[in-house]
């Protein structure tokens, strides 16, 4: 199937995100306390869909909630009867709008691991029915090095449409999946208002990734990342680098690609809620077992974990990394550290030292 | 029984209605030595109070962690109530002064998250009290009662 | 899984009235933990409690919930049932709906069954957390601290010692005896006090069993019930008591003369004393704030007649530590100074004083002689007023309560006075007669009818000087009009108020005082002689006025008491206490500032599994922990709870309404 | 306020006599002029201490942190950051023999805009109070001010109050970023992680999140010293500082004008109490 680009301008994608809105259960990045989060909006004055990338929390929670309730149950000296399952069935389509190249990926990384062994259909099927709409990246944040891992800005299959910057207030819209295909062709099929155009021309949006590309302050070559990681298991590197670490576990949780949760109970009476909702590896709690031994009490092994899991055991298991190099946790980390720096610093320490 | 009248609405989230079967729940927490003593004394002199209130035996006010409040708030109350030994009659010496201490901020900062005052409210009734224990038990409810319920905050599978 | 075991007591008609009994029993029955549930008449009977024993076994429960009256009223009761089945007593809840629901809303049938049926479900809940507790065994060291060497310390001291247990008896001034050694005779009897006390000041210093150590004070105590550790102070006496033989040659000689306390400040004693000839022990003591050679290191003529050279002007303070288990309070009183009272010009005419003073001046063995003088020219008195409720009851300038036995004594002054000067005539004046006690009515009318004392009921209003006499002018309310009397001599009845070192001694006790300076009893009526702190007694008029009956009487209350926690080598304690989970314990000790039992203490345990580096974590002293639970709630990281209310069982209680 | 070089200094003094095992401080952060703290063990680093009014982080932090909690440090200090290390010395977690404290007479600091900080606008103890060595000229203390954003919250109604705070609650993700940041969170094992608080609590929903903050608050108050790490370490940028400052007013005013750890071993203000505390609320 081949997918097409469409060219227009501002007031034209807004006019379309307005009618979006207006149709579909639509998301977007509302801004609170300064920072941005995907929420449900009735109005594109509520969001931004451009909104920074730097105060922007990541749109994993509108797949992965950061609490998902499991079932709802009652028990009594009758017995024990589920009275309801599955949070949010999601059967009709819905759009999010905003969503930042990187953290796309993150879904698209995601998806590997939700489909294992243990198929969360929940989240499938959540992508399955969602249409993304980008984010129009044109310059790097202070901690994005998304271009440094293995992911391909141009041929970007992770988000349904992508909203390019072109030049002279032009923006393209290039369908990138089938769904995205499918949505806005109906879309522009229905209404002729949004000034858009069919276009063969994308050498402006290749100038505009090419300028993207460059602007980034973080680079580093990733291609044998992961091999010179698994060498490094060993590394005092990590003890140094975790030194500054103050085990907040923001970083887990901001991540558009973490995915530890706990199972918690919540019983009032006789009904009780089962949830599943987030959890972080560097919370030392984390791995303690419920004999009292913990692998990992000391903060430096939570957080070699943490590395090697991200750039070796889910390359090793499902072929990508699991990062995308949106520097959300370096933004959000108290005392910024970036996963970037540690990562860089612990390949270029000497083997085995 | 209190009487709930046809429209009652909840005072922190004025667009919800009290069903008309609403009956308000305040969690009576009591000292062993004075409070529930008076309680008792409620009881054996026969002094009739709204029947809200269900009652958590403690040994001393300052055993109340405000823990204990916001993990009410949250389930099953629509009010709270604490009840010590007058100050100075503490059974365990000096109890109740660190718990008044607790109480007030505890109080105060659940007036600024948005609960109304009345919804945890504090009172010392010593074991001859119980006349008084009625009357704050009376009061108390009358207060909720007006306040309408509670749905700051709650558990989700909470329904009362 | 958790199987409790419901039972719904009727209690008669009480609870079977106003809560429809049968209902509580079918909700409690949808609890998923309950496996068993039932009602019955009278579940406290004999047969109910045959009820919960036979279900425990039937049904293999684990927690058992009895809905009934108060848990103050029959919780014993029924852990007891608990017990005689097997089962640990504190797997027990009991749900109070009978004060809590049936008899206090009577007039709504439904809304007080759905709260007893709310009540059961929160007991349920309860139990379901609760564990298994034993009570604890602390050891004890038999040996009795008692605290003031007046009637009541002399009489409890006897008392526990008769029952072969050691006791230390520390007094403050060199003799002990207290007040009694200063009263001439006693009401309502007129024996001679010094008659009946001596013999016991003797049997004290010579009962194998009592350490008499006199001149001293207690310091500091530490520990808990039958294991403290007191600290006592020896003042030095600077005389070798070991080798004095109480000759007397010293104090003889002695040149420096000091108001003597024994008969207040009426005449003098030397600086080298004993306070009065019946003194226990009868051995002097330098009085190292007068002793000219103490002072400025001249003089020393006490040393040089002894001919023992038992003096010792080196002597330093010592410090001694005792063990103990158990502790009598018994300081005594003193009187209030009646100097608020202007209009009466105290402290301006001489011939006011108050009644010690007359008690000492009446005495055979007193300052005068056994006969009344007025301290302004030593004439006898012929005219003698009496004003009782001298700041008692009076709460604007004095205290707010009765100091009790001024009535009485001042019946006995009157006799006295008759004795002593036949042509006297007393004058009484009086706001009620306070005559409660065996004999005690019969004693005051005596006063009246063998003296003619004139009983004058009403306020003093003013004093004042006339001539050699002073006008006492009054109310005789009886009569409705004003009355003024020409007096020689003026007899304050002052109230009587705690010794004034009452509140730093209950300080270093740990008990409490009240805001007059009494010690506090745990309970006003039913435990009238424990303090809140256990193994802490109190007997005579430390606690509040009495005369010497009910001091005896009390001070023989504490030696049951204390014989009573010394019967076996160890005592029993409610379990119900404060346990620390040092996995969770950071160290940062606030339930060390708040425990008001000073019961919590640290202890230093290995960082990790074999570690060198140590940390701190509190540890809760068994013995002492009153179960109040204060340290649980500024337990921030939880790592304190309190046994038989823990967070689990009270969060289970709150969510389950 | 630039005190680079003489932290440096006494920082290289401290490890060539052998006074230190490690130095914690602020260095740059290497790609904008804010600055991160930093912990060296090697005297080599020494040279990339800096102190100026960027650097904003509460250091005493990392006393609770393994590599510093039983080794020999030392650390720069401001106002507020002495305040809390006060507290932990007094709560017996860290041994004054241990450190060496370079106290600083602060004049505020700047967040990431360069805006004066709000808590260094109502600052009232601007200079260490626990330090072996004082750099700057002591300002004294301030006069208390009642936070600008308690006053405006007190005016407003209980349904607008109740919307804000809602929100608060709402956007909270429980990542407990704010606990691990906070100097005077040290306990072994958090009371809102154990199974007691989590049985109802382990969700990451409004109803959770109120209850783990409205706890975390209590436990802080009348300790809080308002350094504001919890707010930096945010990733949702919520205004945290408020339960606080009502906590600490309601004390200040109500308890003898209690204020967390500017005295030597003072505790908090819940583990004391005043016959004179106020009564009139209890009926």
């Amino acid at each position: 199937m081949s997918f097409s680009t469409f060219v227009t301008d501002k007031a034209g994608l807004q006019k379309m995100y307005e009618a979006i809105i207006s149709k579909h259960e639509t998301y977007a990045p509302v801004e609170k306390f300064g920072k941005y989060d995907y929420k449900k909006v009735s109005s594109l004055k509520e969001c931004d869909p451009d909104s920074p990338i730097a105060e922007t929390m990541s749109v994993k929670p509108l797949f992965f909630p950061r609490s998902s309730k499991i079932m709802k149950y009652e028990a009594t000296s009758a017995g024990t009867s589920i009275l309801e399952t599955d949070q949010d069935p999601l059967t009709a389509q819905r759009v999010v709008l905003g969503v930042k190249h990187c953290d796309a990926r993150g879904l698209q990384v995601l998806e590997a691991v939700n489909k294992w062994d243990y198929i969360d259909s929940d989240f499938l099927k959540r992508r399955e029915n969602t249409v993304i709409f980008s984010a129009r990246c044109d310059k790097a944040g202070t901690h994005c090095f998304c271009t440094s891992l293995d992911y391909d800005l141009e041929n970007l299959d992770a988000l349904d449409i992508a909203v390019v910057n072109g030049a002279e207030g032009k923006i393209y819209l290039q369908t990138r999946t089938e769904r995205g295909e499918t949505f806005l062709k109906e879309k522009l099929e229905k209404s002729t208002m949004y000034n858009v155009q069919s276009t063969n021309d994308e050498s402006e949006m290749k100038k505009q990734y090419v300028a993207f590309a460059a602007s980034f302050r973080l680079k580093m070559d990733y291609k044998d990342i992961n091999e010179k990681m698994a060498k490094r298991f060993d590394s005092p590197a990590f003890e140094e680098a975790s030194r500054n670490c103050v085990s907040c576990n923001t970083c887990a949780f901001i991540c558009p690609t973490c995915h530890c949760f706990k199972i918690s109970d919540e019983k009032i009476k006789d009904t009780g809620v089962r949830y599943k909702s987030y959890d972080s590896c560097n919370n030392v709690y984390f791995t303690l077992e419920a004999g009292g031994h913990n692998p990992r009490p000391a903060k430096y092994r939570r957080w070699r974990q943490r590395s090697m899991h991200k750039f070796v055991y889910y390359k090793e298991r499902f072929g990508v990394n699991l990062c995308v190099g949106c520097g959300h946790c370096a933004i959000s980390c108290p005392v910024n550290i970036s996963i970037f720096d540690v990562v860089n610093h612990i390949a270029s320490t000497p083997v085995g030292s | 029984m209190e009487e709930v009248k046809d429209k009652i609405v909840s005072i922190e989230k004025p667009e919800l209605l009290a069903p008309p079967d609403w009956k308000p729940v305040i969690v009576g927490i009591l000292c062993n030595w004075c409070s529930y003593a008076g309680s008792d004394l409620t009881g054996t002199s026969r002094t009739q109070y709204p029947p809200n209130i269900r009652i958590i035996r403690v040994p001393c006010s300052s055993r109340v962690d405000p823990w204990f409040i916001i993990k009410a708030l949250q389930t099953t109350a629509d009010g709270v109530l604490i009840s010590g030994c007058h100050p100075g009659d503490c059974h365990y010496i000096s109890g109740n002064y660190y718990a008044r201490r607790r109480f007030l901020v505890t109080r105060e900062l659940l007036k600024m998250v948005g609960f109304h005052e009345h919804r945890v409210q504090f009172s010392w009734v010593s074991a001859a009290e119980g006349a008084k224990f009625a009357q704050v038990v009376k009061k108390v409810t009358e207060d909720v009662v007006k306040l309408g319920p509670l749905h700051l905050y709650k558990k989700e599978n909470f329904n009362k | 899984m958790a199987r409790v075991g419901v039972f719904v007591c009727f209690c008669g008609a009480n609870i079977a009235d106003f809560v429809d009994v049968p209902t509580v029993v079918e909700e409690a029955k949808k609890i998923r933990e309950v496996k068993f549930a039932v009602d019955y008449k009278y579940m406290c009977s004999d047969p109910g409690q045959q009820m919960i024993r036979d279900a425990i076994v039937q049904y293999r429960l684990t927690s058992i919930v009895v809905a009934a009256c108060s848990p103050r009223m029959h919780e014993k009761t029924f852990r007891k049932a608990l017990s005689d089945a097997g089962m640990n007593p504190y797997l027990l809840e009991v749900a109070n709906i009978r004060e809590h629901s049936s008899w206090v809303h009577q007039k709504d049938k439904k809304a007080a069954t759905e709260k007893a049926g709310d009540l059961v479900r929160m007991a349920v809940a309860k139990s379901i957390a609760n564990e298994q507790l034993h009570e604890i065994s602390v050891p004890v060291t038999k040996r009795a601290l008692v605290i003031g060497g007046g009637i009541a310390g002399i009489q409890a001291a006897l008392d526990i010692a008769d029952a072969h247990i050691p006791v230390t008896l520390v007094e403050r001034s060199p003799s002990i005896g207290g007040r009694m050694a200063q009263l001439d005779e006693t009401f309502p009897t007129l024996d001679c006090s010094q008659c009946i006390l001596t013999p016991k000041m003797v049997d004290v210093a010579s009962h194998p069993y009592i350490e008499l150590i006199p001149y001293s004070e207690v310091i500091e105590l530490n520990g808990y019930v039958g294991n403290y550790k007191a600290k006592i102070r020896k003042k030095a006496s600077y005389v070798n008591f070991k080798t004095c033989t109480g000759c007397g040659t010293c104090w003889q000689k002695c040149p420096v003369k000091v108001p003597n306390e024994y008969n207040m400040g009426i005449d003098k004693r030397k600086a080298i004393y004993t306070p009065f000839p019946q003194a226990v022990p009868n051995k002097p003591v330098i009085d190292a704030e007068h002793c000219t050679y103490l002072l400025k290191g001249k003089c020393g003529i006490c040393a040089k007649f002894c001919e023992k050279g038992s003096i010792d002007f080196k002597m330093q303070d010592e410090v001694i530590e005792r063990e103990i288990g158990a502790v009598v309070v018994a300081t005594g009183y003193d009187l209030w100074d009646a100097t608020p009272y202007e209009e009466y010009g105290v402290g301006r005419y001489k011939d006011i004083i108050n009644s010690l003073e007359f008690e000492r001046m009446v005495s055979a063995n007193g300052p005068t002689g056994g006969l009344p003088i007025r301290p302004s020219d030593g004439k006898v008195p012929k005219t003698v007023v009496f004003i009782k409720c001298v700041g008692s009851r009076d709460k604007a300038k004095g205290i707010e309560f009765c100091s009790k036995i001024c009535c009485m004594y001042t019946a006995k002054h009157a006799i006295l006075l008759h004795h002593k000067v036949h042509d006297s005539r007393a004058y009484i004046f009086y706001m009620d007669i306070r005559a409660a006690g065996k004999g005690y009515e019969e004693f005051v009318n005596r006063a009246q009818v063998e003296t003619g004392a004139v009983y004058l009921r009403g306020r003093v209003s003013k004093i004042y000087q006339k001539g050699e006499k002073l006008m006492v002018r009054g109310e005789d309310g009886q009569l409705g009009r004003e009355v003024e009397v020409e007096a020689d001599l003026v007899v304050l009845a002052t109230a009587i108020i705690p010794y004034k070192t009452n509140p730093a001694l209950a300080q270093l006790l740990g008990i409490s005082y009240d805001k007059y300076g009494y010690l506090s009893e745990a309970h006003p009526k039913l435990r009238p002689v424990e303090t809140a702190k256990a193994g802490i007694f109190l007997a005579g008029c430390t606690q509040a006025p009495k005369d010497i009956p009910d001091t005896v009487a009390q001070a023989s209350a504490c030696a049951a008491k204390v014989c009573g926690l010394f019967a076996g080598d160890t005592m029993k304690k409610d379990p119900m206490i404060s346990t620390v989970n040092n996995e969770f314990c950071s160290g940062c000790q606030n339930c060390v500032q708040v425990c008001p039992y000073q019961a919590i203490v640290t202890e230093e345990i290995p960082l990790g599994h074999g570690a060198r580096e140590m940390r701190t974590v509190a540890k809760i002293n068994e013995g002492v922990c009153q179960g109040c639970g204060s340290c649980v709630a500024v337990c921030r990281s939880m790592a304190i709870n309190l046994a038989g209310f823990t967070d689990p069982q009270i969060i289970n209680e709150i969510v389950a309404i | 306020m630039d005190y680079s070089k003489q932290i440096q200094d006494i920082a290289a003094k401290l490890f060539a006599d052998g006074k230190i095992d490690v130095f914690v401080g602020y260095r740059m952060n290497g790609f904008d002029d804010n600055q991160i703290p930093v912990v060296i063990t090697d005297p080599k680093e020494v040279s990339t201490l800096v102190f100026t009014e960027k650097s904003v982080f509460n250091l005493s932090n990392y006393l609770k942190a393994d590599h510093t909690r039983n080794k020999r440090a030392g650390l720069v200090v401001k106002g507020c950051d002495s305040r809390s290390l006060n507290l932990l010395l007094t709560e017996s977690q860290v041994k004054r023999d241990r450190l060496y404290i370079i106290g600083i007479a602060c004049e505020g600091v700047v967040d990431d805009k360069g805006q004066k900080m709000q808590n260094c606008i109502e600052c009232i103890v601007p200079d260490a109070v626990v330090y072996d060595e004082m750099l700057g000229n002591p300002q004294g203390r301030k006069d208390y001010i009642v936070n600008a954003d308690i006053k405006a919250l007190a005016e407003k109604g209980l349904v607008e109050r109740r919307e804000y705070f809602e929100e608060i609650f709402e956007n909270c993700i429980r990542c407990n970023a704010c606990r691990h940041s906070c100097p005077l969170c040290y306990c072994a094992k958090c009371c809102i992680d154990q199974e007691t608080a989590s049985l109802y609590n382990g969700s990451n929903t409004a109803s959770s999140a109120f209850h783990a903050l409205m706890t975390w608050s209590l436990h802080l108050a009348g300790r809080c010293v308002d350094c504001r790490n919890c707010e930096k370490a945010c990733p949702s940028h919520l205004p945290l500082h408020l339960l606080h400052k009502q906590n600490e007013k309601v004390i200040f005013e109500n308890f003898q004008n209690h204020l967390a750890g500017v005295e030597e071993g003072e505790r908090g203000a819940f583990y004391k109490y005043s016959l004179k505390d106020p009564d009139d609320f209890i009926m």
